[in-house]
């Protein structure tokens, strides 16, 4: 286990209701998010996986956010008017930190880097590919450094190998922190939750947490993930 | 050391102004001890107001808008006057339908906005056994001998006999011609300069009429280097129309710009009243000032 | 509710202007001088109104529709833009004074021609909003259309215009608000009734607070009619719920 | 080039509407008539054109600035807006003829009210369309800019401000687009030099050819500012590239 | 085999160059899709995936599009003042055919119901999860019923268990149809494609042709097919 300096809170949700006009997403709610853990989501297209990520994120009418998060939407939501750089230190720069601005710029540039837009750094979003725009985005959200991390399908336009790079590099990074991460790929979830939970029905209920052995990030080839992969499948396919 | 002194037209520079521009470009109002500057509007409306708001010290105006104005509590004096008597009239082409003001009778007839037309207009129709009732009337606004020559009305009011005749002989048309003063309406000063009730200044005035005075002599013994004076003053003077309405205007302008007749006053006030225009006459020397 | 303490603020206003800088009342007459020739001279106040409301909304419209029209002709033909825009941009900039004779000479002095300079005034701002947004459609629809062999013509109509109905609202919105003046300048061209009208011959009278009641109900069809639009634009877009309000 | 070829289609075109309705010359001179007057006038011409575009410039500017400004006001705050809202539509309203008394009072006969007069008439489409467009940002990016904490004013000016400079393009130019009106409604205020009031005087000293040599050169103040504005505003949203042109 | 009333065209590409500004994304690319077949494109993240296959529709400068196509784009680009029957239906509405149209509508229906929208038919594209845009997207494509087609990443939004629903719908409706489709996930491509090409390097060369055995779509269990995952997995790694 790592050391963690700043102690991650748990994330818990009760009694939340989520409703868009007639449509009941989730009822009486109640869920637990471990601290300084990653849950991997799973479920059906359309279960409410969007919706229970938001609502965490306080973006919904009626939910409150309990603490600073940082937020990794489904869209990369880059700004089209900054550069790649610009873009992933947007956070400091809404806020207003000058200190924590000058702080960040090295490890904004690291991280552009690692997810290997290291020679794109003043490029406008609109010049880049739809996975590089996702990997700017992930980059963003990494830089945020909050002890919170919610993010919606974040490798879903990356190819097979830099999808397994930037798994490990999102292990690396957010090890000590709790993280909520909605993924469709079973083997992910596996790989980089240490908690992982279906969604389905409606409105959704949360199936048990189901706990891969080992450490974060697990061997995909690993027979075991495999197996668990084929019960996740059949999980999901149970419900419409 | 010179007076300064803000005197608003009551329109853009045009021969009626003739002893202002001469009495400024000749020095004489300067050698009554002022330093004049004459401004002109685009709006005939806004002078006396500015002037009763103390944003200028005197304004040219018109007899009638000055009664209207006092009737409605504006603080305005009249202290002298540039032209005593009406330059207003009713006209029409010469080659059209109306010979006499009974031929009116069915037809149209533009108005400028005035205010004060209409009144006059209801008194010449009378004095022919008409009444408004039986024309149509359209204010055209600026566009008098426009509207009138694009025959779009029949006659119009408010047309300055030593301007629209001219105007419409340079279009190659002709006109006919009734004046107000002569077809049911009682005589009234055309130009007179307004001042401030509460803050006319009596000696500056009577320096300033002495000064329009001085020049109009000028101007009436010298027509052709005055013409020079006034052509040259300001852009745009030099014109054909200004060439021609000059020569008619000079032996309308005042000889004597204090003169005053308090008794036109009283009767045309009587006028205005009659017509509707205001509902009673203001007391006369409230807004009469004889500086003489 | 909320309407009835704005007007209330705006009066205070008023009140403290006047009062504040001392302005005269032949130039800037309180609120109380205007509100009482308002009650008095009601008849003749609403009779104009009714007058200037006409050539407003007419104006509005056919402002609209031609506005519109224009709009997306321009941004089907290039041709047709090269040629036609510079006298749109021209139709801004000249006075109503040099083309009043003009208008009278081709509509005469009824309600036609002051509709066409109410127009005038009010279809230049949709034009030119609307043809921004038809310019500014998402390029990925665009290749969608492309890939779907649509013709131009359905690409302007079905993909272009709908895309651009916010900006049409922007320049509706700002149409309505100018359709007052537009009325009203059209009453320059000569006219016999309405409140511009009413207003000029008053204050040519002195008759200042009579004129500023005249104003107050401009103002209020002014207000009338930006709230009516508003509120049809804003439906017009039920898919983009605007922030605020 | 281009330009050229819409000025000789335009001259065409006016000769041919001269030529077609048989409008007096005092009404609408041919183009040869003004033409002449533009050449033999030339230097009084200039002379106003350069009074009548300083206004312009000077309006546009204080109108964009002060447009932006409120928008943005607007934009920040639901209080301001519920109050001031009205009064920026009614001042859309109210003909120059009944406030030009109050702006000599207050601001005298020099170029200042002048000025005034004619931001009055700019500001206020630019102060809608950008308004309209601050309101109009991707909800997306404003979930973002509230999960990274971000206060209302840095969302307000990092976010909504840059994501609604196109709407603030297109507002300004409409704006430009009516700057020659409102330059010359301005000379109403009490002018003595500028194209309005040459244009005025001309036409009731019936010079009717000198008034459409004005024109003229307004049309082109009007052209050019406009054609400014739009290269400006073009460059203004280099990451939208608008179709067309 | 299945029998084809219509043929489809094969699709070439002779001297293609596809650049963007400095950056040239292909160059003198020759290239040979099968008639009748479907080829998947597999390749790192910013390689020009997409950029190839908007060079196929036509939608670059200098492109030129052979054949009527129908494209699926990495976003759903639906409209959003359309309802979903409608946006599926928007080809025949824009090129103005009635008899089309007419004769589309049971399919369109058809075709969201096989999606697992049929119950959300009059809806608006923003009261929709991300999957569902997407399913609704490939509903549109399948709609148009072209010879050829092409769709960059259709699947990416999707949970596994649908991914295989829809694929195997993709593959029964686009029989005998020339299909490139491009994705991020090799079994995916083994799965769908008759060809499996790798594009790599920048500017990007289009690797040999990998031809699975099996008719599609092919059993993701089927060891051969893990196994040559693995080789593609390989392959991909190789370049940066
Ligand atoms: N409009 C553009 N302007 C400049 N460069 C562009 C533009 N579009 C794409 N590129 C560049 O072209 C290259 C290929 O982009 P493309 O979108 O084709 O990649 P891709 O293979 O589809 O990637 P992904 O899997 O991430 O979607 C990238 O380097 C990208 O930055
Ligand atoms: N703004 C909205 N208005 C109405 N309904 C909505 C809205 N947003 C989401 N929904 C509905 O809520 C349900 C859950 O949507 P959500 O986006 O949370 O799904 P999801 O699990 O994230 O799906 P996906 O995997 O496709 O992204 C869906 O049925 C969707 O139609
Ligand atoms: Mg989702
Ligand atoms: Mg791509």
């Amino acid at each position: 286990m790592t050391f963690v300096v700043v102690a991650s809170p748990p994330l818990s949700v009760r009694g939340a209701r989520i409703a868009f006009g007639d449509r009941v997403v989730a009822n009486n709610l109640a869920l637990e998010f471990p601290a300084s853990r990653t849950t991997c989501l799973l479920g059906r297209s359309g279960v409410g996986k969007t919706s229970l990520l938001r609502w965490l994120a306080g973006l919904l009418p009626g939910a409150e956010r309990t603490q600073p998060t940082a937020y990794m939407a489904q869209r990369d939501l880059l700004l089209p008017w900054l550069g790649l750089l610009d873009n992933v230190l947007l956070g400091f720069r809404l806020r207003g930190d000058a200190a924590g601005l000058e702080a960040a710029v090295p490890r904004a540039r690291r991280l552009l880097t690692e997810v290997g837009l290291g020679d794109r750094l003043g490029d406008r979003p609109e010049t880049l590919s739809a996975g590089m725009r996702q990997r700017a985005a992930l980059a963003r959200t990494l830089c945020e450094d909050r002890q919170v991390v919610l993010m919606d399908e974040p490798f879903a336009h990356l190819d097979a190998v830099t999808r397994l790079d930037l798994q490990d590099l999102a292990v690396r990074l957010l090890a000590g922190k709790t993280v909520i991460l909605v993924t469709h790929d079973p083997l992910e979830a596996l790989r980089m939750g240490h908690q992982v939970r279906v969604l389905s029905g409606s409105p959704f209920a949360v199936g048990p947490a189901l706990e891969p052995p080992g450490a974060v990030p697990r061997d995909p080839t690993d027979p075991v993930l495999l197996g668990l992969q084929g019960l996740l499948i059949a999980e999901l396919r149970s419900t419409p | 050391a010179q007076e300064k002194v803000r005197l608003l037209l009551d329109w853009f520079v045009n021969p009626d102004h003739a002893a202002l521009v001469v009495a400024k470009q000749r020095g004489i109002f300067i050698r009554h001890g002022l330093d004049v500057e004459l401004i002109a509007p685009a709006d005939p409306n806004a002078p006396p107001k500015l002037v009763a708001a103390g944003q200028a010290d005197y304004a040219v105006s018109y007899q009638p808008t000055l009664q209207m104005l006092v009737a409605e509590n504006l603080p305005l004096v009249r202290v002298g006057v540039l032209v005593a008597q009406p330059l207003n009239s009713l006209v029409v082409l010469e080659d059209g339908p109306v010979k006499t003001l009974a031929d009116f009778k069915g037809r149209k007839i533009g108005y400028s906005i005035a205010g004060f037309d209409e009144a006059l207009l209801g008194a010449m129709l009378e004095s022919a056994g008409l009444t408004l009732k039986d024309v149509t009337l359209i204010n055209v606004n600026f566009a008098l001998t426009t509207a009138l020559m694009s025959k779009q009305v029949d006659g119009v009011i408010g047309a300055f006999r030593n301007f629209e005749l001219n105007d419409l002989a340079l279009n190659k048309a002709r006109g006919r011609i009734w004046l107000v003063e002569q077809n049911g309406v009682p005589t009234y000063d055309e130009l007179i300069l307004v001042a401030k009730r509460e803050t006319v200044d009596v000696a500056r005035t009577k320096k300033l009429l002495a000064a329009i005075a001085e020049a109009t002599t000028w101007l009436k013994a010298n027509p052709a280097e005055a013409w020079e004076i006034f052509s040259k003053s300001g852009k745009d003077l030099d014109t054909e129309l200004n060439r021609l309405a000059w020569k008619d205007t000079l032996p309308l302008l005042a000889d004597d710009p204090l003169a005053l007749d308090r008794a036109r006053y009283e009767t045309f006030a009587a006028f205005l009243v009659k017509r509707g225009l205001i509902k009673q006459a203001p007391a006369i020397d409230t807004y009469l000032r004889d500086v003489k | 509710m909320r309407p009835l303490i704005t007007a209330v603020g705006l009066l205070l206003a008023w009140e403290a202007l006047a009062w504040a800088t001392g302005v005269p009342v032949y130039i800037l007459p309180p609120p109380t001088r205007v509100a009482v020739v308002l009650v008095q001279r009601f008849d003749l106040l609403i009779e104009q109104a009714a007058w200037t409301a006409a050539e407003m909304m007419l104006g509005l419209v056919l402002g609209l529709v031609l506005g519109a029209t224009l709009a997306v002709v321009f941004a089907a033909s290039a041709g047709w833009r090269r040629w036609a825009l510079p006298l749109v941009i021209i139709s801004q900039a000249i006075p109503v004074i040099a083309i009043a004779p003009l208008l009278v000479l081709w509509l005469g002095y009824g309600m036609a021609s002051k509709v066409a300079m109410a127009a005038l005034v009010i279809f230049f701002p949709v034009v030119s909003a609307l043809y921004d947004g038809l310019s500014r459609t998402d390029p990925g629809w665009l290749d969608l259309a492309q890939t779907m062999d649509a013709p131009p013509r359905a690409v302007l109509l079905q993909i272009k215009l709908p895309a651009a109905l916010p900006a049409f609202a922007s320049g509706a919105r700002i149409a309505a608000a100018v359709a007052p003046i537009g009325a009203v300048i059209g009453e320059w061209v000569g006219a016999s009734a309405g409140l511009g009208f009413l207003m000029t011959q008053s204050l040519a009278r002195g008759q200042t607070p009579l004129a500023f009641a005249a104003l107050v109900l401009l103002c209020l069809l002014g207000l009338a009619l930006y709230h009516a639009t508003d509120w049809v634009t804003r439906r017009l877009v039920p898919w983009q719920s605007l922030q605020g309000e």
